[in-house]
């Protein structure tokens, strides 16, 4: 079998492969970081911190149906300053670490990412797109093109680590946010969040099952509308893309680049197949690399472009 | 074509509502509620109980035979006082089993302590002849006394059986009586110290843990213990995969995420 | 067994029981729907009508995914005159027939409304939402509250027959397009079309699939973000909702009528499950409803609400 | 959890593509392409082809044998015109089958119009000692000379063979010949015809019909015939069927779903 390159290099940062676990899949400890690294993840992100500590919404907070997941989790995190104790040494880490940072006034972004500063995080990401907390994403109006020029911009100021900003596969004009994002000075779009809301009710029980009655649906459902998204942002901005959305094998994560993707985000894979699912894509595209005759990832990128 | 569709319901995570047929007192804090469900267990596992508009929260399964499996539930906060005043007849919901159980091995020994009972439970019931040490309190709150005969007991008052430690129980018996395996649930404190005192005696432990959980299958990360997660990796640790986690004994989670030191009691 | 009721009223049109065929599905002609009406639908939908005859996207226009179908049709149709030779003797259908008509203009609606005032559908569906078909639904503005408003206006000017509006899951102010649909004479609410744009690439051919490249997505991964947009528009309006969206069981049937359904529609379930869905969907609810001792399904529209 | 995600994928209706190993030229209009492919087929199915950025129509599989299968493709139109012109190693896509195939009864009879003989010919290699008779419209256009021995032809123009229609030669043979089954396919005048000679004397027929498709697997009604889905209630339907579709050898559709009468030829 030939060798094939599956390295890339995202806003300078090297990466042993495409993959990246995304934000709140298994983020929560340096430990856990550590564990999915080991498991082929080329990069890991940590579960989203806000200034504050918070909880999150009650339990049940993440299902499955027959086409993915929906998951209300409300963003429960310790807060920057027990997340900035937690989150050192990240070199031990051996992949490098991005980290999510949520807010809902633009000074929380900035005095989170502050209280950041003594860590080793590869880049930052904030994500402007959860469709299911209250103060925060879509629900504090962080889609609009204006309110991601401003958060950006006020990011940018206080921070010289590329910016990663995570939009919604919701909003019909995401390539005008992602231009606004571009314009602030962002390194990069994560695309996309959880899509929705979504509601599961449970027909015995009359109610629905989440907690917070609706949530963000993620998997297989939301991959083509992820793709659609990525191809749209591949031909309206210059930075690059990271594709979410869906990944569970190589073949998704191939479709994903040939979208127009740089990287590839893996959430709802880790269900479907484990906590390896990272390796595993990895094999799958490498297989498919040498069965097609393809010697570098790097070249697939935008492929299925004209 | 439908077939296929038939089979992709197994991976769906919803709770499924059933009915509470029986209730039983164990003491006074723990009542045991019965279901009529058939599922696939291993000794170890749990399930997700939701109570609608409330919240969700883990529980072993304690009782299991043909078409009927129980829950023992301590009272102690908020969710688990709305699960005590439930009533033959009313439904709750339940997901699972999730989790990797006990490995199972005859000549050997379970040190429970408190609720930690429950998921020892379905060991004693699968392994007749093994050892059981129970830890409580004080009597009231020993559990299972007419279900298991024979058990080694200990309360911290001395109102029953042994006065001292489940620890110091089991070095005693230790002492006189060779064991394959220990199994072992209940304070993470007491966990720490048998898995201690079974390693100078060169014996094997299997350890259940407890964390916060919220998915239960793997993906949150809410349950981590050291890079591992009692949801899915767990709740069931061997001796030797327990060396590799420096947590054991020492740190837990909060709801919000943050890892503290434990309680030592 | 108990003797349990499936048959619902909508807008005083008489069902026997709450499933309808989504409109384009097995809609193309009168002998179709009368099969349709055979396996066991309370009532189906016609193909969507033009001004115009249309061939609609070239092939592939229908493919399939792991979580349900995406489709980009293109609204192909014969145009009204031909459609209303077509739709002629309603009555041999054997069950009530919904008009779907569509339009670029304003005009156009009031057009095809006429061409078909002969025949006897019994109700007209308005579908302003088709998310891959230029010049219809949303990439003609028609998904604005006041885009809805005018045309609804205009339609109710001239037809005496219920009137649907179908509405997309996309617009993230979905009651309040509702809203100016209820107010300016709508009887009911389609809720709703398929989502997206979704894209999906053969990564061997490194092209889109669908031959307009995007399409709506459709079936299971579209279930819990049409049961979100019920739920919601059950609280928001007092018209009845007509809930489409993923269903292909009884246990999804029954889901979307406790967050508020009056009635159903059915499209990509009848791949999932044949032609007879609609009988299937049908026997199943009713085992549940003798299980679960409710003897009337118009008892459980809502039930998920407090 | 991973087996039933795999299992699920039997269920998606997309193009896969496939590499063309050969071609053979069956006359001046028709090549026959081949693919290394397995599928579960049975004859009278179809695949719908995918030629990126153009279109994707339907074509009956003309050849199946282990790994390898064929189609053969009549240049007519701007799809077929740009098949005509892929070379070995080009790649198409390819997804199905679908549809009803024939149900194989030995002592029959096939009859072919035209590129309808592509159809009938995988129900010529299940049956080796089937009548067949295909007529064209000069010799020229007679496909699977070197296939199939024994072809008793007929040609419009009398440059081989029986100088008549297919039907002529059907009625002159049956007169002598008793079949359990008469199975055909091509023009849909032709068909009819068939079907009504088959009448007279009592015998069955499978007709296989061609109509505008779109999705393939019975969703769009674009291929309806009188309320029958030709995708997957055909392609082939007996005699018994057609007796209830009035459209059958009158009235077809066209991509705009228009009902239009079929050219007498
Ligand atoms: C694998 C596992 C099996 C368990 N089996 C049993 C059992 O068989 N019987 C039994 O009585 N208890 C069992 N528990 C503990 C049980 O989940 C908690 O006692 C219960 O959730 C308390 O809820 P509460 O609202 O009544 O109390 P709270 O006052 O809310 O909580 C009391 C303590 O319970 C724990 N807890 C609360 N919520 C959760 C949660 N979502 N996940 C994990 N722990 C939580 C925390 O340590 C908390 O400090 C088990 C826990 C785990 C992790
Ligand atoms: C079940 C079935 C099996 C067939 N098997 C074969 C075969 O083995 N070999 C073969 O050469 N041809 C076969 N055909 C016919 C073939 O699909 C058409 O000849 C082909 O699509 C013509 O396309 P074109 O662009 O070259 O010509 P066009 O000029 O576009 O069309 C010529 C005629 O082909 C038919 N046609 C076009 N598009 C479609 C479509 N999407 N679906 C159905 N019919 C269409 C129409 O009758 C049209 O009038 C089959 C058709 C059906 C329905
Ligand atoms: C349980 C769960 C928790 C999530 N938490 C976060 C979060 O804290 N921050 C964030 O930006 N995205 C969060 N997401 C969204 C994911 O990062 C990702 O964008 C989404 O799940 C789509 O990818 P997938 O289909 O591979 O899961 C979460 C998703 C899930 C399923
Ligand atoms: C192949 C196909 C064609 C469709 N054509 C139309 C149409 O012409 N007009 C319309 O209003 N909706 C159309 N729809 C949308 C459906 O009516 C329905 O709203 C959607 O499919 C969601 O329901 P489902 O998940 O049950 O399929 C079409 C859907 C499919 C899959
Ligand atoms: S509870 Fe979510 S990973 Fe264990
Ligand atoms: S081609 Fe769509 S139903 Fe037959």
């Amino acid at each position: 079998m030939s060798k094939v390159n599956v390295s890339v290099t995202l806003c300078n940062i090297k990466l042993n492969n495409p993959t990246i676990s995304a934000s709140g899949i298994l983020g929560t400890t340096r430990a856990l970081l550590k564990r999915v690294a080991e498991n082929g993840a080329g990069a890991v992100t940590i579960k989203s911190i806000s200034r504050e500590p918070r909880e999150g919404h009650k339990n049940p907070t993440v299902i499955t149906f027959e086409a993915g997941m929906l998951n209300a989790v409300g963003y429960s995190n310790p807060g920057v300053d027990k997340a900035a104790r937690e989150f050192i040494n990240l070199q031990d880490v051996g992949v490098p670490v991005i980290a999510s940072v949520v807010g809902t006034h633009k000074d929380d972004f900035v005095r989170v990412i502050e209280g950041l500063s003594g860590t080793e995080f590869s880049a930052i990401e904030i994500p402007l797109s959860c469709p299911h907390t209250p103060g925060f994403g879509l629900l504090a109006g962080q889609g609009t093109p204006q309110a991601t020029f401003d958060i950006t911009s006020e990011v940018r100021r206080v921070t010289s680590l590329p910016i990663f900003i995570k939009l919604s596969p919701n909003i019909s004009e995401i390539c005008t946010v992602a231009k606004a994002a571009e314009d602030a000075g962002a390194n990069a779009i994560t695309a996309v969040n959880s899509m929705g809301p979504g509601m599961i009710i449970n027909i015995e029980a009359q109610k629905p099952i989440l907690s917070f009655q609706v949530g963000g649906v993620t998997g297989d459902a939301l991959r083509p509308i992820a793709v659609r998204c990525i191809y749209d942002l591949y031909k309206a901005i210059k930075i690059p893309v990271i594709g979410v959305g869906g990944v569970s094998t190589g073949r998704h994560a191939i479709e994903m680049m040939m979208a127009g993707a740089s990287a590839v985000g893996i959430g709802t894979g880790v269900y479907y197949r484990g906590i390896d699912v990272f390796k595993k894509v990895c094999e799958e595209m490498i297989l498919w690399m040498q069965e097609n005759s393809i010697d570098d990832i790097n070249k697939i990128v935008g492929a299925a472009h004209d | 074509m439908i077939s296929t569709r038939l089979w992709a319901l197994h991976m769906i995570e919803q709770p499924i509502m059933v009915k509470i047929c029986d209730i039983r007192e164990e003491s006074p804090n723990v009542k045991t509620f019965f279901f009529e469900r058939k599922i696939h267990f291993n000794p170890g596992q749990f399930v997700m109980v939701w109570i609608p508009l409330l919240d969700e929260k883990p529980f072993t399964i304690s009782y299991i035979q043909e078409n009927l499996l129980g829950i023992s539930v301590l009272k102690k906060g908020p969710f688990t006082r709305v699960f005590h005043s439930k009533k033959a007849g009313d439904r709750i919901g339940i997901r699972g089993p999730y989790g990797k159980g006990f490995n199972l091995q005859i000549n050997s020994c379970v040190v429970g302590g408190g609720i930690g009972m429950a998921s020892l439970a379905t060991v004693i019931d699968t392994l007749p002849d093994i050892t059981i040490i129970q830890g409580a309190r004080n009597s009231s709150e020993i559990l299972y006394q007419k279900r298991f005969k024979n058990m080694r007991l200990c309360t911290e008052d001395g109102t029953m059986g042994f006065k001292g430690t489940t620890v110091d129980l089991l070095d005693e018996i230790i002492k006189k009586q060779h064991f394959q395996k220990v199994y072992t649930c209940g304070p993470e404190p007491m966990l720490y110290k048998v898995v201690e005192l079974c390693k100078k005696y060169d014996i094997d432990c299997e350890v259940s843990l407890d964390r916060y959980m919220k998915c239960g299958f793997g993906v949150c990360g809410q349950c981590d213990c050291s890079g591992q997660r009692v949801c899915v990796d767990g709740p069931v640790f061997t001796t030797s995969e327990l060396n590799k986690m420096e947590d054991f004994g020492k740190i837990t989670i909060t709801k919000t995420g943050e890892r503290v030191f434990i309680n030592k009691q």
